[in-house]
C-alpha cells in the first residue's frame, strides 16, 4: 500500500487516493504516424525491474495528474513532479543516480 | 418556481457516539480560472469580500467563503438564494477574462458530524491524519469517504462539515451513521 | 520410471516407502540442446512435454532461475473454464480443458482434476446479455455451456445469496465440466514426465544472456555455464519484459501483482467455482477445505509479489455480499503474483523479431487454466512456426489493430 | 489426569465462576480463564481430532500457535468456526463444540485413518486415484473432501458488524511484552508519537511468568509501574486484544482489534480493523518454543514445557500430576521447578544434551530431588486419548529402551523460535544462529519504506535475546535505533537492569534419539494439524522435493491454521539433514500475513448492507420506488427498467410504456445522463479532437449528436453536445460515461495539451432532466406555461433557456424515440417538483412514466444505436454505418490513426445490419449468424451476430439489430440464427431503421 506525495496539492496520502495511470512521458503520435510509431506509442511499454517513470492522478484530491519516479522491485519513490513535462527533471535524475548507480531507463540515465 | 429541496430533505442520525445530520442546500459555485491572477482575486474579493484560499485551506465561516480545491479551481459557498446573483456578479467582473464559474449549488449534499469523537468517525471512514495536532481549523481536505470522493472542513473543534455529491448523499449519510453507532468509540483523540 | 498406483503404494508401504525413487532427475547442463525452454513452470514444462510427445523432440533442456513450478503456477487460485467468447481464446483454452480430463492418466500423476463445475453469476441485465452472447457462441465453437436460472444457481451453490438487496442474481454462465486442479501437482507430473522422456530440467539456472548470430538465436549464457540450443522458447510468466530485453526485442506488456487469499479449512460447504464479476470476486472450495478466493490486480507496475491490502477488501467485501457466511470465517493467508497484462488482456503465443526465439507470455490472471493448452499449442509452434491454435495470438496484432478483447462480454478472465 | 488447584492463577478472578458447554456438556471456569485453561481445569485433556489421521488431539500450547484445540463455537448468526481455545477468553454462557470428527470426539471412525497411516505417506494422493479416470470425481474425491476440512460452514448471515479506522504514529511497537514495554518507554522520551499493541488482554508477557528481578524489583512490579507511565503519557496509546496482524508496504501495518468476542452481543462493533500508516516499526513478538520429535509426541498430555507453566502460573492448572520434562535446554528445567514447587511430582528430567556437565540448573533440579538423566530421551510415548507413560532410551542411538516411566503429562521442549513473521512480511531477511539454532532478523536487511529506509526494527526475543535481561537491553537499543529512524534524538538514560541467570548452552535435538528408526520416525509428529512427520519429510527429500517450498507442498508441512508455527524450522532441520544441506543453504519458508487468522467480517469492514456499495440517486428516486419501479443497475445508478402496475407482468409494462409513448405520452428520468461544461477559447478546437463529428463549426443555440473514440480506435461514448455561447459547450454523456468521459477530457487537457485555453467542469448533478416524449409532448408542456416551443421557436436540434410552469428551466429539442421529443433540464432541488408538475400537466394527455427497457426498445425500433449494446470495446463507428458522422475534414481526432490500421479497414469487418425474422419472432440475446463450414480450430464459423434484439409493440414483430459480415449489401438476404435450446431463427437482413423512415414524427 503506497503513499505518495502529490506534487501540485503536496498532499502525501496513500495510494487509494490515487489513480496509477501507467508508463509516462509518452509522445503522442496521429494521423501521418507509421505502423511502428503507433504501435510503440499505443502498446509497446518500459517494464523495467528497478527505476520507472509513471503517471498517477490524484483522482480523490485535486483531481490533477502528476508523474512519479518509482523502483518496480523495492517500491521505493525517488520523487514526483508535474505532468507539463516532457521527459525526467535533471536534478531527479540526480537523486536516483546516487541511490541506484547506472541505472537507465529510455535513453535516460 | 417550487421550494428547493435537498438531498435527503434533512436527514439527523443521534443516539450514537456524535450526532450526523444533512446541512440545508447552500449556495456553491465552481469557480476556475488563474487563481493568481489579479482580475480573478480582484472578482473573488467583490464577491466575497475575501481572499482567495491558500492550497487545501479554506475561508468558510458559518456558510460563506470559499475553499481551494486545485490550483485552478476553488469552491465558493453563499447563501443558497444568492447563488445566481453571486454567479452572475462573478462572471460581470470575469467577462472576457478566461474562466469557469458554474453553479454546482444543487450537485452536492453536506452533512455535519459533531461530538467529541467526531475526529474518530470521520477517521473509520477517510484514509487521512486527523489527529487535533494534524488536521486543524481552516484546513479543507478533499479525499475519499470510503467509496466515494468527499471533502471536508472543521466548523468548530469537534464538528465536521462534509461535502458530497448529491446522488450520494444516502451512502455517505448512511456512512456516518453507521460510523457513529453507539458502543463504537475508539478512544485515540 | 517406477509407475505410481495404488499397488506400487502397498508395496512400499510394506517398507516404509524406502524405496521411492527421485520424481525428476537433477542433471548437469548439456553443452547443447535442439531446445531450450525458459522457464520451468506449467507452462514451459508443458511445452517441452508435447515437443517430446507430439513431435518426438527429446533433446530438450527446461533451465528454471529457481524452483520448478515456483512461480504463478504455484501461486494461482487454480479454475480450469474454457467459457470464452472470442473463437481464438475459447479454442485455446478448451483444448486445455480437454488435456486436463486425461492428465492425470496421461502423466501417471494424479493433477485432481476435478470438474466440479463453473457459474459465472449474471447479476446486472447488461451481464445477463454478455453471458447469452457467450453461450451462443461456445455452442458454435464447441464449448459445452448454458445460461441457467436464478433458481438453479441456488441449487448448485446453496450458501450464495440469489437475493442479494444490491445484485440479485439474475442467472449465471455455467460450465458443467470446468473445475479445478491441483496446481503444485501439475508443474511436478509434467517434470516427471518431461525427465522420464530424457529431458534436463535444470533448477537454480537462471539465463543471464541470449546469444544471437546474424538475428539468429544459438544459444543462452546461463548462471551454471553457456547452452547452445536451435530453438528458444520464453515461457517466464512475470519475468516476460526482462527475458524479451535479452534476447533485444520489446513486448506489450506490463507486469503487476494479483493477489489471492485462503480461509480456514472448513467441511464442503461449495461444490462448485463461482466467479461473480459485476462485485469482483470468484471463490471456490479446495480439497483440503480452504476457500480460495482471487482478489485484484494493482494498478501500477511491480515485481514485488506484494500486492495491496485494498484489492483484498475490496474483494472479500464482495464476497460476503454474495456468501453471507463468508463474514464468520477467517482469512488464513494471503498472497501474491506477478502477472504480464498485454495491451488486449490477452496472450501472446508467437515468433519473436529473432529467428527461432518463440515467447510465450502475456496471460494476465488467467494463466494456470491454459497450462496443458498453451503447452500443446507453443510445441506446435516451436516445431513448426506456426499453428492454428497460435496463429491469432501473434505479437503483430497490436500493429494491425486486430485485438483478441474477452473483456467485451462482461466477462473478466481469472 | 489435568486439574485445577486450589491456588495460584495470577489472572484469574475467583470470585467470578462462568460457565459454558463443550460437547453438550456443563462446564465451569472463572473470569480470567482461557477457553482452554478451563477445558484442561475439567479435565479435557482430548479437544480434537486431526486433520488427516483423525488421531485423537489434546492442547500443546498456550497461546497462538496452538495447532490442535480448534472449536466450532457459538450459535447462530454468532457461530464460527476454528476458534483456537487457547486465545479463547472464557465468557458465560459459552458454547463450543470440538471439531472433524464423526460421530463423536471419543468415538471417531476417521481414525481407521491412522490404522492405514503406513498406506497414507505425505504425497499418496499424487500416486494413488488415477484410474479409473471418473473416480476421482465421484468417488475418492468426495471421499477425500468429507474427512478434509476442520469447522463446520457457518450457515447463517453475522449477527455482528465491523469497522475500519485510519491511525497515524511515528512509532508502532507491537508486542505487550517486557521488550515492547521497554521499548515504548524509551521511545515516549524522543516525544514522537508512540503506539504500542498487545494481541492478548494482559501485558508483560512471558517473563511475568517466569519471574525474575528488574532493578532489584520482581518483574512483575516492573511491567505494572511501566504500564502505569506509559498511560499517563499524551504521546502514548496502549492497546491490548489487539494483534499486528500484517506488515505491508510503506508502513503500513493491520491492527486486528477484538474489541467483544470477549463479551460477545455487548453494543457496538465485534473487531476493528486498524490500518495504520507508522513512520517506523518495532516489532517485539517474542519467541515461541519448538517441539521435540519424538514418537508420540502427540498424544495428549505431551505439552510443551512453557505452556505447561503457563497454565500453572496464569490459571493453577496442572496438565499432569507426574510429569516429565524432555529437553535440550535449561529453560525447561524452569518448568520442572514451577511443578515442583506446586508439590506436583516430576518423576525425571529428560535432558537430550549428551555433553552436559555440572549445570547451575542441573544442580537447582537435584537439590529439589529431581533426577535429571542426562543425554536421555524419550524412545516412546504410551497411551491413546492420555499420556500413561514414557518409555526411554539413549539419545544416542535407534532408541533401545532403557526403562519406563509412568506418568500421565511430558512436557517438551526443544528451543525456541524468534517470531519473525512481521519482520519478514515486507521482505526483512533472516540469519541462521547456529549458537541458539534459530533464524534471527538479519538487520543489515530490513524491509525498506517508501523513501528506500529500513522501516522495521526487531526487538527481545523477536530478535533473539532469550533472557530477561538481554531483552531488556535489546528493547532498550532498539527503541533509540527506531527513533533515530524517523529523526527524534533520546537522551541518554539508565535503561533498566535485570538479574542474571546463567543458562548452559542448548544442544540441537531435531529427532529423539538421534538414530531413530522408521518406525518411530513414522510416529514423530511435525506439524501436528496436518499429520506431518519426520519420515514424511525425509520422503520429500528422498523424491527430489528439495527445495522448502516443493517439501512443504509435497508434504503440508507448515500449511495449517498455524502456519507452521510449531513445525516450520523442525521440518527444516529435518530437510537439511535428509539433503546432507547446512539448514541455511536449505532455505528458510516465506512467512505471510497475516501473522494468525483474521476475520473477513473485519477485512470487509462497515461496507456490507446498505453501504456495501454507494447506490447513486435521482431527486425522482423516491417517487419512482413509490410508483412500482422494477430498478436496474447502471454504474452505481438505479434507473427503473419499468414501473410496474398491479397486477402487470415486467414485459406487459414494458410493452404499454412504448406504446403509451409512441401514441400519447411519456416522462423519462434522464437525470443521469452525464452533463459536462466545456469553455474557453480553445473549447471548439479541444471538442473537434475529442469527437469524431466537427463541432467548431456548431452554431449557439443548435445541438449536434457526436461520437467519441478511444485513442485505440474504439467508441467509447456518444450524446448530444449543445454550444450554449462562441466559447461554451454542453457535452451530454452516457450515464455511465459522466465521470469517465470527463476524467478522459481532463487527462488530455493537462497531460497533452496543457497550452490550450479549455476549462471543463462535470455538471451531471446540478441538474435534473426529464425527457418529455410523444405526440403531446408540445401540449402538455404549453399547458404548464412558460417559455415558446412551437416548432418555430424552438426547432428539432435546438435548445432554449426559459420558464415552464413557474420553473427556471433549459429545454433541449433532441430526441432518442424518434417521437416528438424535449429534454427539461432543471436545478437538481426541484427536479422531483418539476418531475410531479408535468405529471399533472400530462394527465390530460395520457401520460405515463417510463423505464429503461422502453427506452431501449423506442430507439432500436428507430435504429439508434446504444453504447454498450451495439458497442463493446472493440467497435469502431465504421462498423456502425456511422460514418456520416466521422469527420472528414479534419486532420486528426482521438482514434484518426487507429482507424487507419490494416485490420480496422479490412472490408471484412462485420456491419450493422436491421434483422426481422421470417417468423416474427424475437431472435434471442447474443445470438450468432452462422456461415458455412468450420475453421482451423473445428469451429463453426459465423458470419455475423446480433447487437440488440427485441420485441417491437409498435410493429408487433421480433426486431434486432446486429453485426453482420458485407451486412449492408447483402440487404434482403436471409441468414440463420442457431438458439442454445435447438430451435433456428431464420432473419432477413433490413435497414435498420423499423419505424418513421423519413424521421416525420420527431421534426413536428
Amino acid at each position: 500500500m503506497l503513499i505518495l506525495t502529490c506534487p501540485v496539492c503536496s498532499v502525501t496520502a496513500e495510494e487509494t487516493e490515487f489513480h496509477g495511470g501507467g508508463e509516462a512521458h509518452l509522445t503522442r503520435f496521429g494521423p501521418g504516424a507509421s505502423e511502428e510509431e503507433f504501435e510503440n506509442y499505443l502498446f509497446m511499454r518500459e517494464n523495467p525491474r528497478g527505476v520507472h517513470f509513471e503517471r498517477w492522478r490524484h483522482v480523490y484530491g485535486c483531481g490533477k495528474w502528476f508523474h512519479a519516479a518509482r523502483c518496480t522491485t523495492t517500491l521505493e519513490v525517488f520523487g514526483t513532479y508535474p505532468a507539463q513535462t516532457l521527459e525526467p527533471p535533471k536534478t531527479l535524475r540526480a537523486q536516483i543516480s546516487k541511490k541506484r548507480p547506472g541505472w537507465f531507463w529510455r535513453g535516460f540515465e | 418556481m417550487s421550494e428547493p429541496v435537498a438531498a435527503l430533505n434533512g436527514a439527523i442520525f443521534a443516539g450514537g457516539i456524535a450526532d450526523v445530520w444533512e446541512v440545508p442546500l447552500q449556495g456553491m459555485i465552481t469557480l476556475r480560472g488563474d487563481l493568481a491572477n489579479a482580475r480573478l482575486t480582484k472578482a473573488v474579493a467583490s464577491v466575497l469580500s475575501g481572499k482567495v484560499p491558500q492550497p487545501g485551506r479554506t475561508t468558510i465561516t458559518a456558510d460563506r467563503g470559499a475553499a481551494w480545491m486545485s490550483p485552478d479551481e476553488i469552491l465558493i459557498l453563499c447563501a443558497y438564494d444568492e447563488a445566481s446573483s453571486t454567479l452572475a456578479a462573478l462572471e460581470k467582473a470575469l467577462d472576457g477574462f478566461h474562466a469557469l464559474v458554474v453553479n454546482v449549488s444543487d450537485a452536492r449534499a453536506s452533512f455535519r458530524v459533531s461530538g467529541p469523537p467526531a475526529r474518530e468517525v470521520m477517521g473509520k471512514l477517510c484514509p487521512v491524519d486527523l489527529s487535533p495536532a494534524a488536521f486543524t481549523s481552516g484546513m479543507f481536505r478533499r479525499t475519499r469517504m470510503a467509496q466515494v470522493p468527499a471533502a471536508f472542513w472543521l466548523c468548530d473543534d469537534d464538528t465536521f462539515q462534509v461535502i458530497c455529491f448529491r446522488s450520494h448523499a444516502q451512502y455517505v449519510f448512511d456512512l456516518l451513521s453507521v460510523a457513529s453507532q453507539g458502543g463504537s468509540g475508539v478512544g485515540v483523540y | 520410471m517406477k509407475r505410481y498406483s495404488v499397488f506400487a503404494v502397498a508395496r512400499e508401504a510394506a517398507r516404509y516407502h524406502s524405496g521411492w525413487e527421485r520424481a525428476w532427475r537433477n542433471p548437469e547442463p548439456k553443452a547443447k540442446y535442439d531446445v531450450v525452454i525458459i522457464g520451468a513452470g506449467g507452462h514451459g514444462l508443458a511445452t517441452a512435454y508435447h515437443l517430446g510427445k507430439r513431435f518426438g523432440v527429446k533433446r530438450v533442456a527446461i533451465v528454471e532461475k529457481g524452483w520448478l513450478g515456483g512461480g504463478n503456477t504455484g501461486r494461482n487460485t487454480t479454475i480450469i473454464r474454457s467459457n470464452y467468447l472470442q473463437d481464438p481464446s475459447a479454442a485455446l483454452y478448451e483444448k486445455s480443458r480437454a488435456l486436463y480430463e486425461t492428465m492425470s492418466q496421461d502423466l501417471n500423476y494424479n493433477v485432481m482434476f476435478s470438474p466440479r463445475g463453473v457459474i459465472m453469476l449474471a447479476q446486472t441485465h447488461h451481464e445477463v446479455r454478455g453471458y447469452q452472447r457467450t453461450a451462443h457462441a461456445n455452442a458454435l465453437q464447441g464449448v459445452s455451456t448454458e445460461f441457467i436460472t436464478p433458481t438453479r444457481v441456488k441449487e448448485l451453490v446453496p450458501i450464495i445469496n440469489i437475493k442479494g438487496p444490491r445484485y440479485p442474481v439474475l442467472g449465471g454462465l455455467w460450465q458443467a465440466r470446468g473445475g479445478t486442479a491441483r496446481h503444485d501437482a501439475v508443474a511436478w507430473g509434467y517434470a516427471r514426465a518431461c525427465s522420464d522422456m530424457g529431458m534436463d530440467v535444470i533448477q537454480q539456472c537462471e539465463v543471464t544472456a541470449i546469444r544471437r548470430k546474424d538475428g539468429k538465436v544459438v544459444g543462452v549464457d546461463t548462471t551454471r555455464g553457456a547452452i547452445d540450443c536451435e530453438k528458444l522458447g520464453i515461457v517466464v510468466a512475470g519475468n516476460s519484459g526482462h527475458v524479451a530485453g535479452l534476447a533485444g526485442f520489446r513486448l506489450p506488456i506490463e507486469s503487476v501483482a494479483l493477489q489471492a487469499l485462503v480461509s480456514e479449512p472448513i467441511k464442503p460447504c461449495m461444490d462448485v467455482v463461482v466467479m461473480a464479476n459485476t462485485v469482483h470476486g470468484y471463490m471456490s472450495q479446495s480439497d483440503k477445505g480452504e476457500m480460495v478466493i482471487g482478489g485484484g490486480t494493482d494498478g501500477y507496475n511491480n515485481y514485488t509479489q506484494r500486492g495491496s491490502f485494498h484489492h483484498i477488501e475490496e474483494t472479500v467485501r464482495a464476497l460476503i455480499e454474495t456468501f453471507p457466511m463468508v463474514s464468520r470465517l477467517k482469512m488464513l493467508r494471503q498472497w501474491g503474483g506477478i502477472v504480464d497484462v498485454t495491451g488486449d488482456r490477452s496472450p501472446i503465443l508467437s515468433k519473436t523479431p529473432v529467428e527461432n526465439v518463440f515467447i510465450n507470455c502475456g496471460w494476465g490472471t488467467g494463466g494456470f487454466k491454459a497450462t496443458p493448452g498453451s503447452g500443446w499449442a507453443m510445441a506446435e509452434l516451436i516445431h513448426k512456426g506456426h499453428g492454428p491454435l497460435t496463429d491469432d495470438f501473434g505479437l503483430n496484432r497490436f500493429r494491425e489493430g486486430r485485438f483478441i478483447d474477452e473483456s467485451v462480454a462482461a466477462g473478466v478472465a481469472h | 489426569m489435568s486439574k485445577r488447584h486450589s491456588t495460584g492463577g495470577r489472572l484469574l478472578n475467583r470470585e467470578k465462576a462462568l460457565h459454558f458447554t463443550f460437547n453438550g456438556q456443563k462446564f465451569s471456569g472463572y473470569e480470567g480463564d482461557t477457553l482452554a485453561s478451563s477445558l484442561l481445569a475439567n479435565d479435557q485433556m482430548l479437544v480434537g481430532r486431526s486433520f488427516k489421521y483423525h488421531r485423537p488431539r489434546g492442547v500443546v500450547a498456550a497461546g497462538a500457535e496452538e495447532p490442535n484445540g480448534l472449536v466450532n463455537m457459538g450459535e447462530g448468526g454468532r457461530f464460527e468456526p476454528n476458534q483456537r481455545v487457547t486465545t479463547t477468553e472464557l465468557f458465560d454462557g459459552l458454547t463450543a463444540r470440538s471439531q472433524n470428527h464423526w460421530p463423536s470426539l471419543e468415538f471417531d471412525i476417521g481414525v481407521v485413518n491412522s490404522r492405514l497411516a503406513r498406506f497414507l505417506p505425505a504425497g499418496f494422493y499424487y500416486k494413488m486415484f488415477i484410474h479409473p479416470r471418473p473416480f476421482w470425481k465421484y468417488i475418492y474425491e468426495p471421499f477425500i473432501r468429507q474427512s478434509a476440512g476442520l469447522g463446520q460452514a457457518p450457515k447463517e448471515p453475522d449477527a455482528d458488524t465491523y469497522e475500519h479506522f485510519y491511525h497515524f504514529c511515528d512509532l508502532l511497537i507491537i508486542g505487550g511484552g517486557i521488550a515492547g514495554l521497554q521499548a515504548a518507554k524509551t521511545a515516549a522520551k524522543s516525544g514522537a508519537r508512540v503506539m504500542l499493541i498487545e494481541q492478548t488482554g494482559h501485558w508483560g508477557g512471558r517473563a511475568v511468568v517466569d519471574g525474575g528481578m528488574v532493578d532489584g524489583d520482581p518483574v512483575d512490579n516492573y511491567v505494572e509501574q511501566t504500564v502505569a507511565e506509559l498511560a499517563a503519557l499524551d504521546n502514548v496509546t496502549l492497546r491490548t486484544r489487539m494483534m499486528g496482524a500484517g506488515v505491508y508496504d510503506h508502513g503500513y501495518v493491520l491492527g486486528y482489534e477484538q474489541l467483544r468476542d470477549h463479551l460477545p452481543g455487548s453494543m457496538g462493533p465485534r473487531h476493528r480493523l486498524w490500518r495504520i500508516r507508522a513512520g517506523h516499526i518495532v516489532t517485539a513478538t517474542g519467541a515461541i518454543e519448538r517441539p521435540l520429535s519424538f514418537a508420540g509426541n502427540d498424544v495428549p498430555g505431551v505439552t510443551l514445557a512453557a505452556a505447561v507453566r503457563d497454565y500453572l502460573v496464569n490459571y493453577g492448572v496442572s496438565i499432569g500430576q507426574r510429569t516429565v520434562v524432555v529437553t535440550n535446554n535449561d529453560d525447561a528445567y524452569r518448568t520442572a521447578f514451577a511443578l515442583h514447587d506446586a508439590g506436583l511430582s516430576v518423576p525425571a528430567i529428560l535432558d537430550a544434551r549428551t555433553g552436559l556437565g555440572k549445570t547451575d540448573m542441573r544442580e537447582r533440579a537435584e537439590a529439589r530431588g529431581i533426577t535429571v538423566m542426562a543425554g536421555h530421551a524419550v524412545a516412546s510415548v504410551k497411551g491413546g486419548k492420555r499420556v500413561t507413560g514414557i518409555a526411554v532410551c539413549k539419545q544416542e542411538g535407534a532408541g533401545a529402551v532403557v526403562q519406563e516411566i509412568a506418568c500421565d503429562a511430558v512436557a517438551m521442549s526443544g528451543g525456541w523460535s524468534p517470531v519473525v513473521h512481521l519482520w519478514s512480511h515486507c521482505g526483512g531477511k533472516l540469519q541462521w544462529d547456529a549458537d541458539h539454532a534459530f533464524f534471527r532478523p538479519d538487520a543489515d536487511k530490513a524491509p525498506t519504506g517508501d523513501a528506500g529506509q529500513p522501516f522495521v526494527t526487531v526487538a527481545g526475543a523477536a530478535n533473539g535475546a532469550l533472557k530477561l535481561a538481554d531483552i531488556l537491553e535489546d528493547a532498550d537499543a532498539g527503541a533509540r535505533a527506531a527513533a533515530a529512524q524517523i529523526g527524534h534524538k533520546i537522551r541518554k538514560s539508565k535503561s533498566p537492569v535485570a538479574q542474571r541467570e546463567e543458562e548452559a548452552p542448548l544442544e540441537p535435538v531435531w529427532l529423539m534419539p538421534a538414530e531413530a528408526e522408521v518406525k518411530l520416525r513414522s510416529k514423530a509428529w511435525l506439524d501436528y494439524q496436518n499429520d506431518v512427520k519426520v519420515s514424511d519429510v525425509q520422503l520429500a527429500a528422498q523424491e527430489g522435493f528439495e527445495s522448502v517450498e516443493h517439501a512443504k507442498r509435497y508434504t503440508t508441512l507448515g500449511m495449517a491454521t498455524d502456519q507452521g508455527k510449531l513445525s516450520n524450522i523442525n521440518g527444516l532441520a529435518i530437510l537439511s539433514d535428509a539433503l546432507g544441506r547446512p539448514i541455511p543453504q536449505t532455505g528458510t519458508t516465506t512467512f505471510r500475513p497475516p501473522y494468525t487468522p483474521i476475520s473477513m467480517g473485519a477485512i470487509g469492514g462497515e461496507a456490507r448492507g446498505e453501504v456495501f456499495q454507494p447506490l447513486r440517486r435521482t431527486p425522482m428516486h423516491d417517487w419512482h420506488a413509490a410508483h412500482g419501479a422494477d430498478w436496474e443497475p447502471v454504474g452505481h445508478w438505479r434507473r427503473p427498467y419499468a414501473f410496474v402496475r398491479d397486477g402487470e407482468r415486467l414485459k406487459d409494462s414494458v410493452n404499454r410504456e412504448v406504446l403509451n409513448t409512441r401514441r400519447n405520452l411519456g416522462l423519462l428520468d434522464a437525470s443521469t445522463l452525464g452533463k459536462i461544461i466545456v469553455k474557453g477559447p480553445d473549447a471548439p478546437k479541444f471538442l473537434d479532437m475529442m469527437y469524431t463529428n466537427m463541432m467548431s463549426t456548431l452554431k449557439p443555440g443548435k445541438c449536434r449528436y457526436g461520437l467519441m473514440c478511444s485513442e485505440n480506435g474504439f467508441l467509447i461514448d456518444d450524446g448530444v453536445v449543445a454550444r450554449l455561447d462562441e466559447q461554451t459547450y454542453l457535452c451530454h454523456t452516457t450515464t455511465g460515461g459522466a465521470e469517465r468521459i470527463h476524467q478522459h477530457m481532463e487527462e488530455w487537457l493537462q497531460t497533452e495539451w496543457w497550452d490550450w485555453q479549455v476549462y471543463v467542469a462535470n455538471v451531471t448533478e446540478q441538474y435534473a432532466q426529464v425527457a418529455v416524449v410523444g405526440p403531446n409532448a408540445r401540449r402538455a408542456l404549453e399547458k404548464l406555461g412558460g417559455m415558446d416551443v412551437s416548432k418555430e421557436a424552438l426547432g428539432f436540434m435546438e435548445w432554449a433557456d426559459g420558464t415552464l410552469g413557474g420553473f427556471k428551466v433549459r429545454a433541449y429539442r433532441i430526441s432518442f424515440s424518434g417521437e416528438l421529443s424535449y429534454e427539461i433540464a432543471v436545478d437538481a432541488s426541484h427536479g422531483l417538483a418539476l418531475w410531479e408538475k408535468l405529471m399533472e400537466a400530462g394527465a390530460a394527455f395520457g401520460v405515463m412514466p417510463y423505464g429503461t427497457e422502453a427506452l431501449h426498445i423506442l430507439r432500436a425500433e428507430k435504429g439508434f444505436i446504444m453504447i454498450g449494446d451495439e458497442t463493446d470495446g472493440t467497435v469502431i463507428p465504421q462498423d456502425l454505418g456511422l460514418d456520416w458522422a466521422i469527420s472528414k475534414k479534419k486532420e486528426d481526432f482521438l482514434g484518426k490513426r487507429a482507424q487507419a490500421r490494416r485490420h480496422m479497414t479490412d472490408p471484412k469487418r462485420w456491419k450493422l445490419v436491421g434483422l426481422e425474422t421470417l417468423s416474427g419472432a424475437v431472435i434471442p440475446d447474443g445470438a450468432y449468424a452462422i456461415g458455412e463450414g468450420t475453421n482451423a480450430n473445428g469451429q463453426r464459423n459465423v458470419i455475423g451476430r446480433v447487437t440488440s434484439t427485441y420485441y417491437s409493440p409498435t410493429l408487433d414483430r421480433g426486431i434486432a439489430m446486429g453485426l453482420v459480415l458485407y451486412g449492408p449489401d447483402r440487404m434482403g438476404e436471409v441468414i440463420s440464427f442457431p438458439g442454445t435450446e435447438g430451435a433456428t431463427f431464420k432473419a432477413r437482413i433490413v435497414d435498420p431503421v423499423f419505424y418513421d423512415k423519413e424521421g416525420e414524427k420527431q421534426n413536428v
